[in-house]
């Protein structure tokens, strides 16, 4: 393939150079997709360790029963705080914002998105929403304590500041919109020459059907947070029951929106394994169209599934009927994926470096997640379980262990890429280890809880559940010591990790065909792609 | 590559729309006076998006752009109808 | 009870049971695969990828069809169990459920008004669900069961005590800073003891009224509550005929709280310590005779 | 799809008016949220609704149609007077969209301060005397439109904008994706209150 490199290794590329102002403002008024990529990538971060914190605390309050270090009050501000964080500010922007924007463009042999400078705008809305809902915890009636779902009539009714956190996620819901609406362009008008539609990496597939799915269901929650907010300011009575309205439209209303956002959540994170398998297996990927293609099926039918988180809420039984039915249909696709990264392996030279083992145990976590997710798809089950801690076990699975191990994944495969180094893979390797560990000590307990009864949002419970409790608290620490483990790991490797060259793990895709880290202009001269991405056979040995 | 863009619209071509416009507007209120019943929200949503095609394909050109435009569109729409369409799943049979 | 009724605990475990079951095969079979994978093919082994396939049609189409069919399956067999939470089963006794922050209150046919759920034994009950409020949910674990209560709105959900004994009820959709703690008890009583309880005459409001009076002169309502909810104490409403579990020096027993044990209680808490409270109740040795009877009269209606 | 191929970003005016394009759909899902709930108590409340909307203003409506109508038609026609090249008329045609938009405001404005004037508006004490379902029309009704009317505002502003520039000349007859793109939006503003307009002023 006609690619030559670009600044010479050792170089530190798009970090040093671009940003028409020195220092800081080079980064923060830079329109370069990759400078708004770690922008992202460190404000991200760093809500994700205020959520996580807030996670931990959550876990030592409900270490014994009774009121062990926080009141209640405390406490419902505590996983509302840390379930708004965690949800909007980490891992909806997280995947497609910072490598999404860093590696959109390179696969598709760009040198920018088509719209760089809404692109910077978004990140600078990212921000101030931010700021806003972080601002909502110390001004006003106090944090938030409605949990992230805002129910009304509760959250119509509380004291706390809830119309300022409401109105900083209306804030990101734009941001995350101007992303979607950037990179359903992109991909459409900017890929370079030879770059078929069945040459896209599947990375970028996915990133297209989330794309798709943030410009279409967005809007939804947004609407849905207006009416909340003026439902406050002027008692517009459209979800109160007194004069006329219905509570339950605006569960319909907010999970039009927050069901298909889970799937803005997994599918990035999808393609992220997709990218990441067939490297270390050294093979192409198994059902390329297959894949492609499941990422839509995803993105369509699960936008249709939303209502099977009312199931109880006094919905029709017609309703829980098709919506129970759809909500098996997105399974298939889920089901077709995971098949197809197996398969991926077969006849593979298989090497277990850090990014492959966080993409093995995805494929583990997100099956417990997904399969729980059946039990509770099925009207009868989710009558017991839900609202208990089963769900909590449930979504902490798809998306900490589903997600969240993707986006580490990630992490570890593009870092050399990013910052031209690498981190020690052994310490890697067993910060890995120690996280896989705890996760399922933490949140197989808590599944456990929730099928004994034990609901959530309850900051105390009845003796019973203690057990289970102060063994899923205990797995909490050892994630956190993992995690702590390996954010301390990458930060030295990014210190002072031994140069990685531009292509250590082998890979095919574009990006690995530029300097690490990549020069500002990402291509001196747009390629022309002669093979797709995954093409080991003709594609040339892969170099170590 | 450049672009060509599609070709210029004749001022004409407009006037006509915008008087069928004004036509239709009229046609709404005049059936909104006739009692139908339940048709009659039918019929005012029909005259709408009678009025919203032309606005669509001719004051905003989609007539002249590529398919794709129009693949969106009906993507975009097609959404909305599933979502209010879903929703009725519970209101009707509640 | 007839024995023909499902009842909702075997209708949800079925189904649970059922996709549980696939749930695992399947999962330790995806990981199973992985695994070998990994091994048999590991660089170590491999140097080299060996030439396969990049796709195979009917491999694909049959990881299609036949999942379809799985979760079809498992969509089929929870809307079945689903639908027998739904039908109410002939001549169910019918209470209603009112919740508000943040306690529970039922009220019977006969206009008794309770804040427990006393019902007998293999007798279907009905719970027409409201809220005074906010959204509330009245979930029995036991029985599988979990409605929303809507403010304006009446939902309704149903069950079958088959054993008796006392089973929790939670809220379960968030209500506020005493959501955990608006918890309440179903007692499930045989036929006879439930009639007695439910016939036996009960207090009018301002006899109730009174009847706090004193207990609250006495202190009493400091550490227990009379609406159910747990606090310092174990709460006195329906403490008669409760079963507790109290140890005895060192020994545990179980009794069903009698005149006598309350007696006994309140003039020397220290000697049977109700299981699962601290050891705080002062002694009430000073009470006179008739002031013992009259606080345990009360406490007999309490219910 | 026959759209590959890699034009310098700024020169991409396909890209640019099918981002135009996409970010108007996010605006009627936007709106959409609010048909929804528009259909669920419309069904629930016919006559409350019916009777409701007997009392707004038929006469300020029907011409706020006609104004907005029209305001599309000058912009529409003010793109392919740009293309002409006669820069003049469409700064015309551009300044002509914005009056619309302000006689719409100022229609609006009358409309509801009479309206309120009535003690009619959401929560208000009267209000609370009515119906519920009229009570929830009244809600939706002042929610959409007080939308709808911030667009209105938007729109001229961004017409007003791009009408300066076309003065300036930074729009001209080959660099005019910004006048089509804001046109786009303008005949957004417009597509909604068609549907608007029958759905709040003709329920009978
Ligand atoms: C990353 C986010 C994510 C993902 C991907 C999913 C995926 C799924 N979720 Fe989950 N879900 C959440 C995040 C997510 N969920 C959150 C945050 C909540 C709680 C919200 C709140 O109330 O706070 C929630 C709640 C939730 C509920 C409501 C529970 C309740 O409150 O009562 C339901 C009910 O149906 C559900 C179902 C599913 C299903 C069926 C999938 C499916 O997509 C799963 C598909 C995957 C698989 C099936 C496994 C992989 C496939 C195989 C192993 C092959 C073999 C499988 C078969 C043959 C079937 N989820
Ligand atoms: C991506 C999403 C995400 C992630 C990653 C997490 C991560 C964690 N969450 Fe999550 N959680 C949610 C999303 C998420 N959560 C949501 C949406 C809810 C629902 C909220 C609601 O009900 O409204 C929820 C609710 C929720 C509950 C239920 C509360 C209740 O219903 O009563 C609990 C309880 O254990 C919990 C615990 C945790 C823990 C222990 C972690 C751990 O993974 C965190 C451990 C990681 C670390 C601690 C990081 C490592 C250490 C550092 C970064 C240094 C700084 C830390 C310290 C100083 C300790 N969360
Ligand atoms: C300082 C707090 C306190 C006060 C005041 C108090 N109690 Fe108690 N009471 C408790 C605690 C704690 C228990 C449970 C431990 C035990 O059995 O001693 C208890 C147990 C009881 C029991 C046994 C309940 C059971 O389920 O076994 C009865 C009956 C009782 N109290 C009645 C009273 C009455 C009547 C008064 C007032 C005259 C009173 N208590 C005052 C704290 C208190
Ligand atoms: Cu009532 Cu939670
Ligand atoms: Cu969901």
């Amino acid at each position: 393939m006609t690619q030559q490199m670009t600044a010479t290794a050792g170089s530190r590329g798009f970090l040093a150079e671009g940003g028409k102002y020195p220092g800081l403002l080079g980064w923060i008024f830079s329109t370069d997709h990759k400078r708004i990529g770690l922008l992202y990538l460190f404000a991200v971060l760093s809500f994700f360790l205020v959520g996580a914190a807030l996670g931990i605390i959550i876990r030592l309050e409900l270490i014994a029963p009774g009121e062990t270090i926080v009141s209640a009050q405390t406490y419902n501000a505590l996983f509302t705080v840390h379930g708004v964080i965690m949800i909007f500010l980490f891992i909806i922007p997280g995947i497609p914002a910072i490598f999404g924007n860093i590696f959109l463009p390179i696969h598709i042999g760009a040198n920018d998105v088509s719209f760089p400078r809404l692109n910077l705008f978004s990140w600078w809305l990212y921000m101030i929403a931010a700021l806003i809902i972080l601002a909502s915890l110390f001004t006003g009636g106090g944090p938030p304590d409605t949990g992230w779902t805002f129910y009304v009539p509760f959250s119509a009714e509380t004291t706390t500041n809830v119309p300022m956190a409401v109105f900083g996620v209306f804030i990101l819901g734009f941001s995350s919109i101007l992303t979607g609406i950037n990179f359903v362009t992109t991909v459409h008008r900017l890929r370079a020459p030879g770059v078929r539609w069945g040459r896209l990496t599947l990375f970028v597939w996915s990133l297209y059907a989330t794309a798709w799915v943030q410009i279409l269901a967005t809007p939804m929650l947004a609407i849905t947070l207006v009416l909340l907010i003026l439902e406050r300011l002027l008692g517009a009575g459209l979800f109160d029951p007194a004069s006329g309205g219905d509570p339950i439209m605006f569960q319909h209303l907010f999970w039009i929106y927050s069901h298909p956002a889970v799937y803005i959540m997994i599918l990035p994170a999808m393609g992220i394994v997709t990218e990441i398998i067939p490297v270390f297996a050294r093979k192409p990927v198994f059902g390329y169209w297959a894949i492609a293609f499941s990422s839509i099926g995803i993105a369509a039918a699960g936008s249709l599934v939303w209502g099977h988180h009312m199931f109880v809420s006094g919905m029709s039984d017609t309703a829980v009927l098709i919506f129970s039915l759809l909500t098996f249909i997105v399974a298939i696709p889920s089901a077709i994926k995971v098949f197809n990264w197996v398969a991926t392996l077969y006849k593979g030279s298989i090497s277990l470096d850090p990014p492959m083992l966080f993409a093995l145990s995805f494929i583990f976590l997100f099956c417990i997640g997904g399969l729980t997710g059946l039990i509770l798809g099925a009207a009868a089950t989710d009558v017991h379980v839900h609202d208990t801690a089963f769900v909590v076990g449930h979504f902490h699975y798809v998306m900490f262990g589903g997600t969240g191990f993707a986006f580490f994944g990630g992490l570890h495969y593009w870092f050399p890429k990013i910052c031209g180094r690498m981190y020690n893979k052994r310490v890697a390797t067993v910060a890995w280890g120690i996280m896989f560990a705890g996760i399922n000590i933490l949140y197989f307990s808590m599944m456990i809880l929730g099928l004994r009864g034990m609901p959530r949002r309850y900051y105390d419970y009845l003796p019973e559940y203690a057990d289970l409790n102060l063994i899923s608290t205990i797995g909490s620490w050892i994630l956190a010591a993992g995690l702590l483990l390996m954010f301390v790991n990458l930060l030295r490797g990014a210190r002072n990790g031994r140069p990685a060259g531009p292509n250590p793990w082998g890979g095919l895709t574009l990006e690995w065909t530029l300097a690490s880290p990549p020069p500002a202009e990402n291509f001196a001269s747009i390629p022309v792609i002669e093979h797709g991405p995954y093409d080991y056979e003709q594609g040339g040995t892969p170099h170590e | 590559m450049s672009e060509h863009p599609h070709a210029i619209v004749s001022y004409r071509t407009f006037i006509v729309v915008w008087a069928l416009l004004l036509v239709l507007t009229a046609v709404t209120v005049a059936v909104s006076r006739v009692h139908l019943g339940a048709l009659n929200i039918w019929a005012a949503l029909g005259i709408a998006s009678l009025k919203s095609a032309l606005v669509i394909f001719f004051f905003m050109h989609l007539k002249y752009e590529r398919l794709l435009f129009k693949l969106f569109l009906l993507l975009a729409l097609l959404t909305l109808a599933l979502f209010i369409g879903m929703t009725f799943l519970d209101v009707l049979y509640r | 009870m007839n024995p023909a009724m499902t009842t909702t605990t075997e209708a949800v475990d079925q189904v649970f049971l059922y996709i549980f079951g696939i749930s695992v095969v399947l999962l330790l079979a995806i990981t199973a695969t992985m695994v070998w994978f990994v091994v048999r093919y590991h660089r170590t082994r491999q140097p080299q990828p060996q030439a396969s396939p990049r796709s195979n049609l009917w491999l694909e189409t049959a990881w299609t069809i036949i999942p379809t069919l799985i979760v079809l399956s498992m969509f089929w067999y929870g809307w079945q169990g689903y639908t027998t939470l739904r039908n109410v089963p002939e001549g169910a006794m019918d209470v209603k459920v009112s919740g508000r922050k943040w306690s529970w209150s039922f009220t019977y046919p006969n206009g008794r008004v309770s804040d427990i759920l006393v019902v007998p034994v293999g007798r279907a009950i009905r719970l027409d669900i409201t809220s005074e409020d906010v959204l509330h949910n009245f979930f029995i674990p036991a029985f599988r069961i979990k409605r929303d209560a809507v403010p304006g709105m009446h939902t309704y959900e149903w069950f079958v005590a088959t054993e008796p004994g006392s089973y929790d009820a939670f809220c379960a959709e968030y209500c506020g800073v005493a959501h955990a703690a608006m918890i309440t008890t179903i007692e499930a009583r045989p036929e006879a003891d439930f009639d007695d309880w439910y016939q036996r005459k009960y207090e009018t409001k301002e006899e109730q009224e009174n009847g706090r009076q004193q207990l609250a002169t006495y202190g009493c309502t400091g550490c227990h509550s009379l609406d159910g909810s747990k606090m310092v104490g174990p709460t006195l409403l329906g403490i008669f005929g409760r079963q507790v579990k109290v140890t005895r020096n060192g020994q545990e027993h179980s009794l069903i709280i009698d005149r006598e044990y309350l007696k006994r209680a309140i003039v020397d808490p220290q000697a049977e310590l109700t299981q699962g409270y601290p050891p705080v109740m002062p002694a009430y040795n000073w009470l006179t005779a008739e002031e013992l009877e009259k606080i345990v009269e009360y406490l007999e209606e309490l219910q | 799809m026959s759209d590959s191929g890699h034009p310098a970003p700024h020169k991409d005016y396909t890209g640019a008016k099918l981002g135009m394009w996409l970010f108007l759909y996010t605006e009627v899902l936007l709106f959409g949220g609010l048909f929804v709930l528009y259909a669920v108590y419309l069904h629930r409340y016919p006559l409350e609704f019916a009777a409701a909307a007997g009392q707004l203003n038929f006469t300020l409506g029907a011409a706020n149609t006609v104004i907005l109508l029209t305001g599309s038609l000058l912009v529409a026609l003010s793109v392919s007077a740009i293309r002409h090249g006669s820069t003049r008329l469409a700064q015309g045609l551009l300044w002509g969209g914005v009056a619309s938009g302000i006689l719409f405001l100022i229609n609006k404005y009358l409309e509801w301060s009479t309206e309120i004037g009535h003690g009619i508006y959401p929560g208000s004490p009267i209000l609370e005397q009515r119906a519920q379902g009229e009570i929830v029309f009244f809600g939706l009704y002042y929610i959409t439109l007080g939308l709808h009317g911030l667009h209105v505002l938007i729109g001229a502003v961004i017409l007003a904008v791009v009408a300066v520039m076309t003065a300036k000349g930074s729009i001209h007859q080959d660099e005019f994706v910004i006048l089509e793109n804001s046109g786009l939006y303008w005949h957004l503003v417009d597509l909604v209150w068609i549907f608007i307009f029958p759905l709040y002023y003709l329920l009978l």
